[in-house]
């Protein structure tokens, strides 16, 4: 027997696999046993109602996909109302989403979902900050520190936060996070991309640029992962682009402590069943007792501190 | 645990029965199913399938497709389809044999009230993949069905004899012969209501025959409903992806085709 | 007859096509015909003799490639002694991609390559400053600026400066670099990426990171070309992920006034004719008799400013 | 235009003749290709494969292989491989009739001096695919060859009645005869230069074994080149993935597989 449990600063979850925010709902309950997940995520919601994003809103672009969602939200009265009590029916811990225009309107936020049956809240600092001309709290260190003590001061429960690759500075970026209160670290979000339809000259998203997920995401969130978990000293969970239990077993040696599946399970609803079945049989294949054992043994003793921290020269 | 929903949706492999041609634009695609699949499926349901490597092009995401015949005693699922895109192209190249991996049933099935005796089901194109289970469940609870089907010209017309095989009075209307305007159209289901042979409106695809419907259901007071696509990534309702705006009451709301659709009322949908 | 020229701040092409730096080399003239492009650009050369990273260089990832050459660098003189003299026997016009550690040293280099022969500079300020903790000079606006103000001062040469992926500020980048003097941008080099080797738990690079190029790029490339067009008044140069006529066309319409060709020349070494044919042929089809009426004819006109330069909320 | 390098290498699909197994481990492709192409061809160079997709795989790089043997009258170009990879399974896939777009032929082949009369080749497994055609260059040159041939099992020594049938005096060394280890092969060498038997060597693939040629042709004054693989990219020398560090004088150089290799000279490689 293998024991694939992982301690999220905490946290136990019974395996490492679990779902991408905003790739994941009740909905998929009607597909499998929800209670095999190693965490619930839920879609990011906002304090108020929010519409979303004009249609359309995906479209696929060699082998992977874009989105511009946005964030349409019900608000947080209707989710503590409908959404929380739907989860108290499993063990799987609840891990909320959550995101805010201000630094101040998140954490209010933050501190509005931290109710029973919340786990832990995975903070979406990928979202425009409208006090600093629309880009995300976590592109700049600066931002991500301040959102971050706030939301910090706002809840006792543990917080991840959730890192966008739209940055030259992820390894500040992450210390900023942590510094500022972090219990983990969810790497990583969509990158801002785009695509033209060229018979009609319209981008093939109606709100022009949108994020891209699926296995092109892969190799850069990974990188990202790689940094974050040398640049700090807590948990993080790797996404991007994970559809096999290759990539699961990737981010593990780079140093994630557990993952996050999104697009894939668009693909195959029921892939996360058998990337926890799949990482088990590996693990017992190497004669590995425990996930543990794997967790960040990248081997690369040999390099330079200073090349995994400076931008590498293309 | 208690509460918990049940199963209904299932990610399978099937194997491919047959996929031929109907006419040049469309195929039917017929994969062996399980009992038990077939039996939850519903008219107005889809499936989301996992289109194959084909031909150098790799569809990424699933393509969603109407049930356009499920039968439990054959243990065949069908699907009509017209080959518009790198999916559909894919779909075009499975061969007898071949596993397709399809996600379903999903969505909103049609519903027939209790005092829907007469039952018109106005639909043009590949349109009719949507509505034909829908004639086979009219027959089942026996009700009235008329199907106006429209085409571009009578060799595009589908379908229609297996609506006649159900019992369902047949009008066609076509492009090329000069009878598929709007004003014809109004005129014919004009008749039929004049005739009581209209309690409710069973439509999909076409947004002036959605105006022209709303118009008349709204005239008439005939209640309906149409089934409308969307561009879906899920399938399931995960992603929110698949909105459209629908009146309801004062107010507009975004609905999920795959969720609380594909089947919607007709006269909360909005023209597009 | 389709006039496929295109102009570039002054510097007139033949054709839109041209290849990519580091992907492209004299050795090419084995294979086709060099005088066919709009352009040569050369790999990057630094001013004195430099080695570049350990092996393995490079790797496979998804249908793209991860790469971590660095820039092995014969040096300035043997660059003006031996590769100048060689693109003297085309036509076609040469452009010279140049890096530096600190931004004198760039702008030294830049005056040193600034010989006959040379019919403009491209900049690759996409490589670690080491005077920014190693950052990219492109990866914020304020050292962008400071570099490109060096760097016009030291030449007469039209320079293009060739913008990083590896940031969250592109169009604060792109305007510091109009403003610091650049007269087009190419837009774009390669993200920084990873990929380990599960069963030796090594990185797949010897350098640990790298570059990601290749299809997987183009998303992410073209939304920066776009925003970059739309950002500032110089012409923008589109690179990345290009592998098909298609693509030339979505960059074009996205607002690029012409295109470079990187990874896909490994892959079909003869693609860049390819592209040139095709191009011609699309736009003949579609009744266009120049290439310039199809630059920039992106349909977004519905589209709120704020949405162009802000972050998209994933 | 004058002083501009004249076309050398060729990108071109060319269709398979055949692709057996040779044993387990190896294959051999066959390709029916140009007169103009094969006559262009020496030994010790590579084409550079674009590998198809196959089996769900999709290979991004081309994957260079040595020339196993070119025949410009019968049209044939072969390769020679062992499948690991991805690539490799793909080439594998090939059947009779398919299309494989080749790139070549590239990179600098083996050379022989005109006062090396006796040459001795010394390969194990795959290398003998490098150095097969080395054996047809010599015997067209009538030079006297020896192939010691070292393989894990007698069932893996391949090409040995190819190098007797062009004359070689060929000697086999296996793993499972206890003969391959370095010790005999050392003591095998000198003795055919006892004998007057070797003015220069041909390797490729193994680190001990160019390591204990190195050794021998210091002490002996012989003189030899080596076949050496690196991963690749462009395969033509434009982006400088596929370089190994050499000796030359007292400097390390760094030189690029693709373009001044895969052939280089034995004294100044440097064992890995
Ligand atoms: C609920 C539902 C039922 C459907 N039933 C049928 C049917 O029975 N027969 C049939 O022929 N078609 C049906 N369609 C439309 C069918 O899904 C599209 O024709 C198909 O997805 C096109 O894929 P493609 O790759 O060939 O085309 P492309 O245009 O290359 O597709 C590109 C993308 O757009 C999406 N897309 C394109 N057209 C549509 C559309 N009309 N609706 C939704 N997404 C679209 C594709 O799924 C894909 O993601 C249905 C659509 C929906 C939403
Ligand atoms: C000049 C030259 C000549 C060669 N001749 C032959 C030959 O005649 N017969 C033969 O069987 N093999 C030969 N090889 C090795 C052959 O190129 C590799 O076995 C092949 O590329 C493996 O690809 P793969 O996808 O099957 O394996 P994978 O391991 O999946 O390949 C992954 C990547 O690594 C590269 N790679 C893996 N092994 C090697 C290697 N040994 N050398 C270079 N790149 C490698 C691949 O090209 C690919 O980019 C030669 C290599 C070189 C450089
Ligand atoms: C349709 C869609 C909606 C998403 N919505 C959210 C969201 O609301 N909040 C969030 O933090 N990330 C959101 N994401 C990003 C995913 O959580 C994940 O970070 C990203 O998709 C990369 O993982 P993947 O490649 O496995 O999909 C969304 C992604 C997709 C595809
Ligand atoms: C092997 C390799 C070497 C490269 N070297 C350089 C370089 O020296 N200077 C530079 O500005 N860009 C360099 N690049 C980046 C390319 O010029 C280009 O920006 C990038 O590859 C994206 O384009 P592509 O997807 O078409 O390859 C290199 C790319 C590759 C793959
Ligand atoms: S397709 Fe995902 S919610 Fe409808
Ligand atoms: S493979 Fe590109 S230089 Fe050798």
């Amino acid at each position: 027997m293998v024991d694939l449990s992982v301690d999220i600063s905490g946290l136990k979850l019974k395996n490492p696999i679990m779902p991408a925010s905003g790739t994941f709902s009740e909905d998929l309950a009607e597909v499998f046993d929800l209670d095999r997940l190693g965490a619930h995520v839920t879609k990011t919601i906002t304090r108020g109602w929010r519409d979303g994003n004009p249609t359309p809103r995906v479209c696929e672009v060699n082998g992977s996909m874009l989105n511009s969602i946005g964030i349409p939200s019900k608000g947080v009265g209707a989710f503590i109302e409908k959404v929380v009590p739907f989860y108290a029916h499993y063990e799987t811990p609840l891990v909320v989403s959550i995101s805010g225009n201000t630094a101040d309107e998140f954490a209010t936020l933050c501190s509005e979902v931290s109710v029973p049956g919340v786990a832990a809240i995975e903070v979406n600092i990928s979202c425009p900050n409208i006090e600093e001309d629309g880009k995300a709290f976590a592109i700049r260190p600066s931002s991500t520190h301040d959102v971050m003590r706030k939301l910090r001061a706002a809840t006792e429960l543990p917080l991840w936060a959730k890192l966008t690759p739209n940055t030259g500075e992820t390894s500040e970026v992450a210390r900023a996070a942590e510094e500022g209160g972090a219990d983990a670290l969810v790497v990583a979000n969509t990158i801002l991309s785009m695509a033209i339809d060229i018979n009609t000259r319209r981008p093939k998203l109606g709100n022009l640029m949108g994020g891209l997920s699926g296995p092109s995401l892969k190799p850069i969130a990974l990188r990202m992962a790689y940094q974050c978990a040398r640049a700090t000293g807590i948990p993080v969970i790797g996404c991007g682009g994970i559809s096999t239990v290759e990539d699961v077993i990737e981010y593990l040696i780079a140093g994630a402590s557990a993952v996050q599946v999104g697009t894939a399970t668009f693909i195959h609803p029921t892939i996360m069943l058998s990337l926890i079945d799949g990482l088990e049989d590996w693990l017992s294949n190497q004669g590995l007792s425990s996930v543990k054992d794997l967790i960040g043994t990248v081997i690369d003793g040999e390099q330079d501190e200073a090349v995994v921290f400076m931008e590498a020269a293309p | 645990m208690d509460d918990v929903p049940s199963i209904k949706a299932f990610e399978l492999p099937l194997s491919v029965k047959s996929n031929e041609p109907v006419n040049d634009e469309y195929r039917l695609l017929v994969l062996a199913a399980p009992h038990d699949i077939l039996k939850r499926c519903r008219a107005g349901q889809f499936f989301h399938l996992l289109c194959p490597q084909a031909g150098g092009e790799t569809p990424y995401l699933r393509r969603p497709m109407s049930i356009y015949g499920f039968y439990p005693e054959k243990g065949e699922l069908h699907f009509l389809y017209k080959v518009t895109g790198a999916g559909t192209r894919a779909l075009a190249s499975l061969a007898l044999g071949d596993r397709l991996n399809v996600l379903g049933p999903l969505g909103e099935p049609f519903t027939i009230a209790d005092d829907w005796q007469n039952l018109v089901l106005v639909a043009r194109g590949v349109g009719l993949a949507t509505l034909a289970p829908l004639a086979l469940e009219a027959n089942r609870l026996g009700r009235k069905l008329t199907a106006i089907c429209s085409a571009r010209h009578p060799d595009y017309l589908m379908s229609t004899d297996y609506f006649a095989s159900l019992g369902a009075d047949v009008i066609t209307l076509t492009d090329a012969e000069g009878t598929s305007d709007l004003d014809n159209l109004e005129k014919v289901i004009e008749g039929l209501i004049a005739d009581g042979r209209a309690d409710a409106f069973y439509t999909c695809g076409s947004n002036r025959m959605l105006r022209l419907l709303q118009i008349i259901g709204e005239r008439r007071g005939i209640p309906g409903q149409i089934a409308l696509e969307q561009q879906m990534a899920c399938g399931i309702g995960m992603c929110h992806c698949c909105v459209r705006p629908f009146n309801r009451g004062d107010r507009q709301v975004h609905l999920r085709v795959c969720r609380e659709g594909p089947v919607f009322d007709m006269m909360e949908a909005i023209a597009w």
